[in-house]
């Protein structure tokens, strides 16, 4: 019980103000974050909607295997995440640890296969600048595709990055039993941000690299 | 207008002056209006309620669900009025009339390249004929300027990758101002010339003077009108070896072309306006018509955005092959 | 402990759902549906952010405030893309070029 | 006797000491002050590039200083001032101190992020700094592309990291503040009893969270641009400049009401409050907060007219922008009806909101002229823009601002200031203010472009005027420095409630103990229950 009080930071009337709060809050933040990829979402729309043909020809020089592979990843991501809170919910520190572990090992594959990927785009003088060199019709627009390829998903990478360092901390308190069934805001805020990062996906991989593919 | 000329007023020259100059005089006499009767009643009642021994509270005023509705209903109807003039106001600067005289602006840090069609060219300067609607096409170099003549009450910014338009009858003779308007860098506000309104005979006499020095804009062209730049442009960059009538011809013909519609590979049809023709020189494979290869090359970087502009004028000066309607984009 | 199984039966489920809908995305993007395409690929995104939200995010038992939120940030989202298309779906409709 | 336990009473002042208690703070009325402080100094810093601006402009000839510099004191001048002074001003001073006393909490939500968004704020202002020092930028504060991506010889990559962050710090506020107001009011406090000041800082919190990360994701395009070379904007890859503009004004319009509607809270407060009366029509200025918010985020287009955005377009934000003046109207209505039947008297804060109407009305309205398409081809880019926008944000927030901080002065810092020093300063700032701006309605419709270092020698007239006004409203701010200052060593002590105001804030002793409140307060009354007569003040407390 007396566990329990001093969890209840003072300024709050009870545990329950504050898990309301605190999950309030991290749902406006969402809000933010979904403004913040608005903007890219219409940077996208507007030049997809001007040069689609030269989107869906640069499109195809993205590699569908590798995006289709970090979907499956992203999303056993989101699944192991959603375990890790059931099991702090139950106290099972234990579970949650090694929930959590998976979690940020998927996420690295992801950011792994990601880095391949930039890799192999850097290799092909497909980075927008100088050096690009595009072999296909219309170079000027493929590069506008690449370009915002690249601020699409890099920041969706750092926000990976930034869940990957949130999802630690979270894990180095599990690991010194921080969390129970009475208290477990951190994790759950932790896990909205991870299946928010999923979600940018999810819309993320049709937009860049299913275009016009047939 | 009463202050016209007078030192916070612009001068007024041209058809639009008087509109703007009444739209802006009612606004004024609107905010007088709003903002005496404000401070009016403000003061009244400072004065009528300020407090002493027998005013030491308010009275007890919850609001009154009437006055609310009239002084949101009132504003709006206000407001919608204000908007349906002015908008009238804009609609019809924004559309030239069919008869306007044509006349290209480059803008580039920092001046103003201007290209009459008779041939003349001139750098900070305009010339217009007194009474005679002026078309301006333009388009930038480099960032973004936009074009300002206070006099004529119009103003157009001017986008590097695109057109815009704007147009003026100009109703008096003189010399205003011009300036750039869009912060554009370290001369910005020297980005600046003049509009010389003149009779109409003395502009044509201007025209046939032709350009006495030769400087800028094509030297080696001078004096010729945009299409005849054009022309010559066509020859020198080789268009004719894919664009010509004949068999083994590679591009389609290209007289016609302007103001009709194209068939485009993939199946989208578009309206070759100038902006379509300037992207079919600069990136060509942007939009490749339909029944083509994507064979001709991107002349970005090796035309200027005056040499576009020439080539479009040119390009409206072909006349559609005989027996082909309008201009044959069906492969050879 | 009831709600504790189902809810975990349930994140298995959306689980195996998603990735159903993963292979159904790929699949149809390498079929020839012309516009549609882009309408497909966009409502089976849009089925797996709800599944996501719904079960993963927990919104089935979130406070109505909570979905006020998202809400609005979606419409806002909606609105920043509409109004700006709309400016580019109407450009050069008047017939001269920048109008 | 009064005096005497006062001198042993905690309060959140004296309640710990040192440099370090004041840097690792969490408590909201510590943070306020923080901000207080850093945007003071900011706001100084602004002022300095608007001097050299005022003094550079008596002339025609641009003898003071290169175009370059000029170029960059105007950027820098407006970059400080809005981003850095006017956007956080009043939510990150007042309505720290302010909110949860307004609504019987013991602190805000998340009080850690609220020193986070404090150090946001610091580390954003000390890249700006550096960009200041290292040479500067000069875009303008509206970073136009393609202008900002290729052309701009500055570094403009610093400051825009620092306009960036600091948008985070804007954005942890808007949350905090959301999050506070929903859940953390006080038993009895409704939506519909909240003191309009917490209404306006809610409605301005919203736009905070649904606006600034568009600002900054477009601001950390151009930096991608600028700095890794894709060329998002570029368009000689058929990037459009235009996108560019729609996505910062879909924020940057929005802010200009980020900047007014906490103003226009503290103007409901104080008006109030010196007229002894509740506020005429409560509920409809409460919503109105919340409509500007939502129409707000609807005209940004307005700043396009001449862009070559569609014609269509233009006149869809024409009339939007016509509708989103409605709520200010009734605002202002509502406010000078309150004044009927009061008992109103004339210290400085009220001074302050005089002030306030008479320029927010006119600045308002030629913002109508702005709007009004068809006129704004004349004079969009010119003076008439900076003379609209200077009455709104220096006439009309800034006003309030300052009117503001005499209003809880006492509250924040337990002294009174002088009363007279105070009120000659009030008349002095609507003087030199009118002095400063009006000429520039002139200039602007006699076709003076703004961002001009040389200009036409028939506009000088009007430049000396508006100069000399200068001149006079720098020596109208300073003298609140001085004063306020002085009133800290020695001020009279304030009583708890020395302006008889209703609202929780003045229940409490000032200045107010750590934590506020000894024991959560009840509340069951409608807000502005006007009197307080000074016998039921001495029952409450
Ligand atoms: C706090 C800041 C603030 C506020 C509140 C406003 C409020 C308004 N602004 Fe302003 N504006 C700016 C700051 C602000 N503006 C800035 C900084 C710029 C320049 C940016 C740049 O380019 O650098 C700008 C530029 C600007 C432009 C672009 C000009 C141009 O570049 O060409 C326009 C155009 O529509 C405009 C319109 C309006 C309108 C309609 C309102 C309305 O909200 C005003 C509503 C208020 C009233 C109308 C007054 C009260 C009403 C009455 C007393 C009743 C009578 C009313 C009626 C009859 C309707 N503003
Ligand atoms: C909150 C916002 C804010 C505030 C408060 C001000 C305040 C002032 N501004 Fe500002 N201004 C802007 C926001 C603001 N401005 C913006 C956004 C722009 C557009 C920028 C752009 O184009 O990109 C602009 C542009 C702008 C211009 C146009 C420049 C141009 O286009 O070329 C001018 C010209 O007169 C000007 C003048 C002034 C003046 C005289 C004040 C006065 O109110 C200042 C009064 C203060 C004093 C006179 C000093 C008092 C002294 C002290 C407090 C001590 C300071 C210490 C030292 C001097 C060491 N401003
Ligand atoms: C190597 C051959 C070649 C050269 C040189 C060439 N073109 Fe083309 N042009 C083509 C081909 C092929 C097409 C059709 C495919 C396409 O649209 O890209 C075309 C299309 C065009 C079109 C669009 C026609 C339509 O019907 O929509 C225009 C306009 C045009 N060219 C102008 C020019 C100009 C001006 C030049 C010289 C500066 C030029 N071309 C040089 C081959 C060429
Ligand atoms: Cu060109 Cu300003
Ligand atoms: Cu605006």
């Amino acid at each position: 019980m007396s566990e329990l009080v001093s969890r209840v930071q003072h300024h709050f009337a009870d545990a329950e103000q504050q898990y309301e709060s605190a999950t309030f809050g991290m749902w406006v933040f969402l809000v933010t974050e979904i403004m913040f990829f608005a903007g890219l979402f219409t940077t996208y729309i507007v030049y997809r909607h001007a040069y689609s043909a030269a989107f869906a020809e640069a499109s195809h020089h993205l590699d569908v295997a590798f995006g289709t592979f970090n979907t499956v990843v992203l999303i056993g991501s989101s699944l192991t995440m959603a375990l890790a809170i059931a099991a702090a919910k139950q106290s099972k520190q234990r579970s949650t640890a090694i929930y959590l572990v998976a979690t940020i090992a998927l996420g690295c594959v992801f950011l792994g296969v990601k880095s391949f990927e930039y890799a192999h785009k850097f290799h092909e003088n497909l980075f927008p600048g100088a050096n690009f060199v595009y072999p296909g019709p219309d170079p000027a627009h493929a590069e506008l595709f690449f370009s915002i390829y690249f601020a699409m998903t890099g920041l969706h990478a750092l926000h990976m990055v930034i869940g990957i360092g949130v999802m630690s901390v979270i894990l180095k308190e599990t690991l010194k039993g921080s969390y129970n069934a009475e208290y477990f805001t951190p994790v759950e805020c932790a896990g909205l941000y991870w299946h928010f990062v999923d979600l940018v996906w999810i819309y993320l991989f049709p937009l860049l690299y299913l275009i016009g593919r047939h | 207008m009463l202050f016209t000329g007078f030192f916070i007023f612009p001068k007024s020259a041209s058809t639009f002056a008087g509109e703007v100059d009444a739209f802006y005089f009612f606004m004024w006499a609107l905010t007088l209006f709003f903002a005496i009767g404000i401070a009016a009643t403000v003061i009244a009642f400072i004065i009528r309620y300020r407090r002493s021994d027998e005013n030491p509270a308010g009275a007890d005023i919850e609001g009154s669900l009437q006055l609310e509705i009239m002084w949101t209903a009132i504003p709006f109807a206000i407001a919608m009025g204000i908007f349906a003039w002015s908008a009238s106001i804009f609609v019809n600067m924004q559309r030239p009339p069919d008869n306007a005289m044509e006349i290209f602006v480059v803008g580039k840090q920092w001046m103003w390249k201007i290209q009459h069609m008779e041939g003349r060219s001139e750098i900070n300067q305009l010339h217009v004929p007194l009474g005679k609607p002026v078309k301006l096409t333009m388009t930038s170099e480099d960032v973004i300027h936009s074009f300002y003549v206070p006099a004529f009450r119009i103003k157009a910014d001017v986008v590097p990758g695109r057109y815009n338009t704007t147009w003026f009858e100009a109703t008096k003779t003189g010399t205003y101002h011009l300036f750039c308007t869009e912060y554009c860098g370290t001369n910005h506000s020297r980005m600046i010339g003049q509009v010389v309104v003149m009779e109409q005979a003395a502009y044509q006499d201007w025209l046939a003077e032709g350009n006495t020095n030769a400087t800028g804009i094509g030297a080696s062209l001078a004096n010729l009108s945009p299409a005849a730049r054009g022309e010559a442009l066509f020859t020198e960059h080789g268009c004719k070896t894919c664009h010509f009538d004949g068999p083994g011809r590679v591009g389609p013909l290209l007289g016609g072309l302007p103001g009709s519609t194209v068939k485009l590979e993939g199946g989208d049809v578009v309206a070759a306006d100038s902006r379509y023709l300037r992207e079919s020189i600069l990136n060509p494979r942007a939009r490749v018509v339909e029944g083509y290869e994507p064979l001709m090359p991107t002349f970005a970087g090796r035309v200027s955005e005056e040499d576009v502009m020439s080539l479009v004028a040119y390009i409206k000066t072909l006349s559609p092959p005989p027996g082909a309607e309008a201009h044959t984009t069906t492969a050879p | 402990m009831d709600s504790h199984e189902s809810s975990l039966k349930s994140y298995f489920l959306v689980f195996f759902a998603l990735m159903a809908l993963t292979a159904l995305t790929v699949w149809v993007a390498f079929m020839d549906l012309g516009m549609m395409n882009n309408v497909v690929a966009m409502g089976i995104a849009t089925i797996k952010g709800l599944m996501v939200m719904i079960v993963f995010m927990h919104l089935r038992h979130s406070p109505p405030l909570t979905i006020l939120a998202i809400v609005v940030g979606i419409f806002w989202f909606a609105v920043l893309i509409l109004i700006t298309m709309s400016d580019m779906w109407t450009r050069g409709l008047l017939g001269f070029p920048g109008k | 006797m009064e005096t005497e336990t006062k001198k042993k009473r905690v309060t959140y002042l004296n309640v710990a000491h040192g440099v370090k208690s004041w840097l690792f703070t969490v408590d909201h009325k510590r943070i306020g002050l923080l901000y207080l402080v850093s945007i003071t100094l900011m706001f100084m810093l602004g002022s300095f590039f608007a001097v050299l601006i005022r003094t550079e402009l008596l002339t025609p000839a641009g003898d003071l200083m290169s175009s370059d510099n000029y170029n960059k004191m105007f950027t820098m001048h407006g970059i400080v001032m809005v981003f850095f002074f006017l956007i956080p001003s009043i939510p990150a001073v007042l309505g720290n101190f302010l909110i949860p006393l307004m609504i019987g909490a013991k602190d805000l939500a998340f009080p850690r992020i609220n020193l986070l968004s404090w150090y946001i704020y610091v580390i954003g202002g000390c890249f700006t700094m550096w960009a200041v020092i290292t040479g500067g930028i000069d875009t303008g504060w509206t970073f136009y592309t393609p202008y900002s991506t290729t052309a701009s010889i500055s570094k403009v990559l610093v400051p825009a990291i620092g306009v960036f962050i600091t948008g985070f710090s804007s954005i942890l506020t808007g949350l905090n503040f959301i999050v506070t107001i929903h859940r953390m009011r006080a038993p009895g406090l409704t939506w519909f009893r909240l003191p309009l000041f917490v209404w306006a800082h809610y409605a301005t919190s919203v736009i905070m969270i649904l606006g600034t990360p568009v600002v900054a994701v477009t601001i950390l395009l151009v930096g991608l641009e600028r700095g890794l070379g894709l060329g998002i904007f570029d368009p000689k890859l058929g990037g459009d400049p235009i996108l560019f503009q729609h996505l910062f004004w879909f924020y940057s319009h929005p802010a200009v009401y980020i900047m007014i509607l906490p103003s226009m809270g503290v103007i409901s407060e104080i008006i109030c409050c010196f007229s002894r009366k509740r506020i005429f029509g409560y509920g409809f200025v409460a919503c109105s907060s919340m409509a500007i918010a939502m129409l707000g985020f609807l005209v940004w287009g307005h700043h396009m007219f001449v862009s070559t955005q569609s014609t269509y377009t233009a006149l869809i934000f024409s009339v939007l922008s016509m509708a989103v003046a409605i709520p200010s109207a009734v605002k202002v209505f509502n406010w000078t009806a309150t004044l009927y039947k009061g008992s109103i008297s004339f210290e400085a804060p009220m001074m302050y909101v005089f002030g306030f109407l008479g320029l927010f009305t006119i600045g308002g309205l030629t913002g109508l002229f702005l709007a009004s398409v068809g006129l704004d081809v004349h004079v969009h880019d010119t003076y008439f823009v900076v003379a609209h926008f200077h009455y709104i944000m220096v006439g009309g927030a800034l006003m309030a601002y300052l009117g503001g901080i005499h209003f809880w002065w006492p509250k924040i810092t337990g002294k009174m200031y002088a009363e007279w020093p105070a009120r000659i300063a009030a008349v002095l700032v609507f003087l030199g203010f009118n002095l400063t701006f009006y000429p520039q309605f002139l200039l602007g419709y006699a076709g003076m472009p703004r961002r001009y270092h040389f200009y036409p020698e028939e506009f000088q007239i009007l430049n000396v005027f508006s100069t000399a006004g200068a001149t006079i409203l720098g020596l109208g701010y300073i003298m609140p420095l001085c004063y306020l200052l002085w009133s800290l060593r020695h001020g009279k002590d304030a009583p708890a409630n020395p302006w008889l105001a209703t609202g929780l804030e003045w229940k409490v002793d000032s200045p107010p103990t750590p934590h506020n409140f000894e024991s959560t307060p009840t509340v069951d009354e409608e807000a502005y229950n006007y009197p307080v007569t000074p016998a039921a003040e001495a029952q409450s407390v």
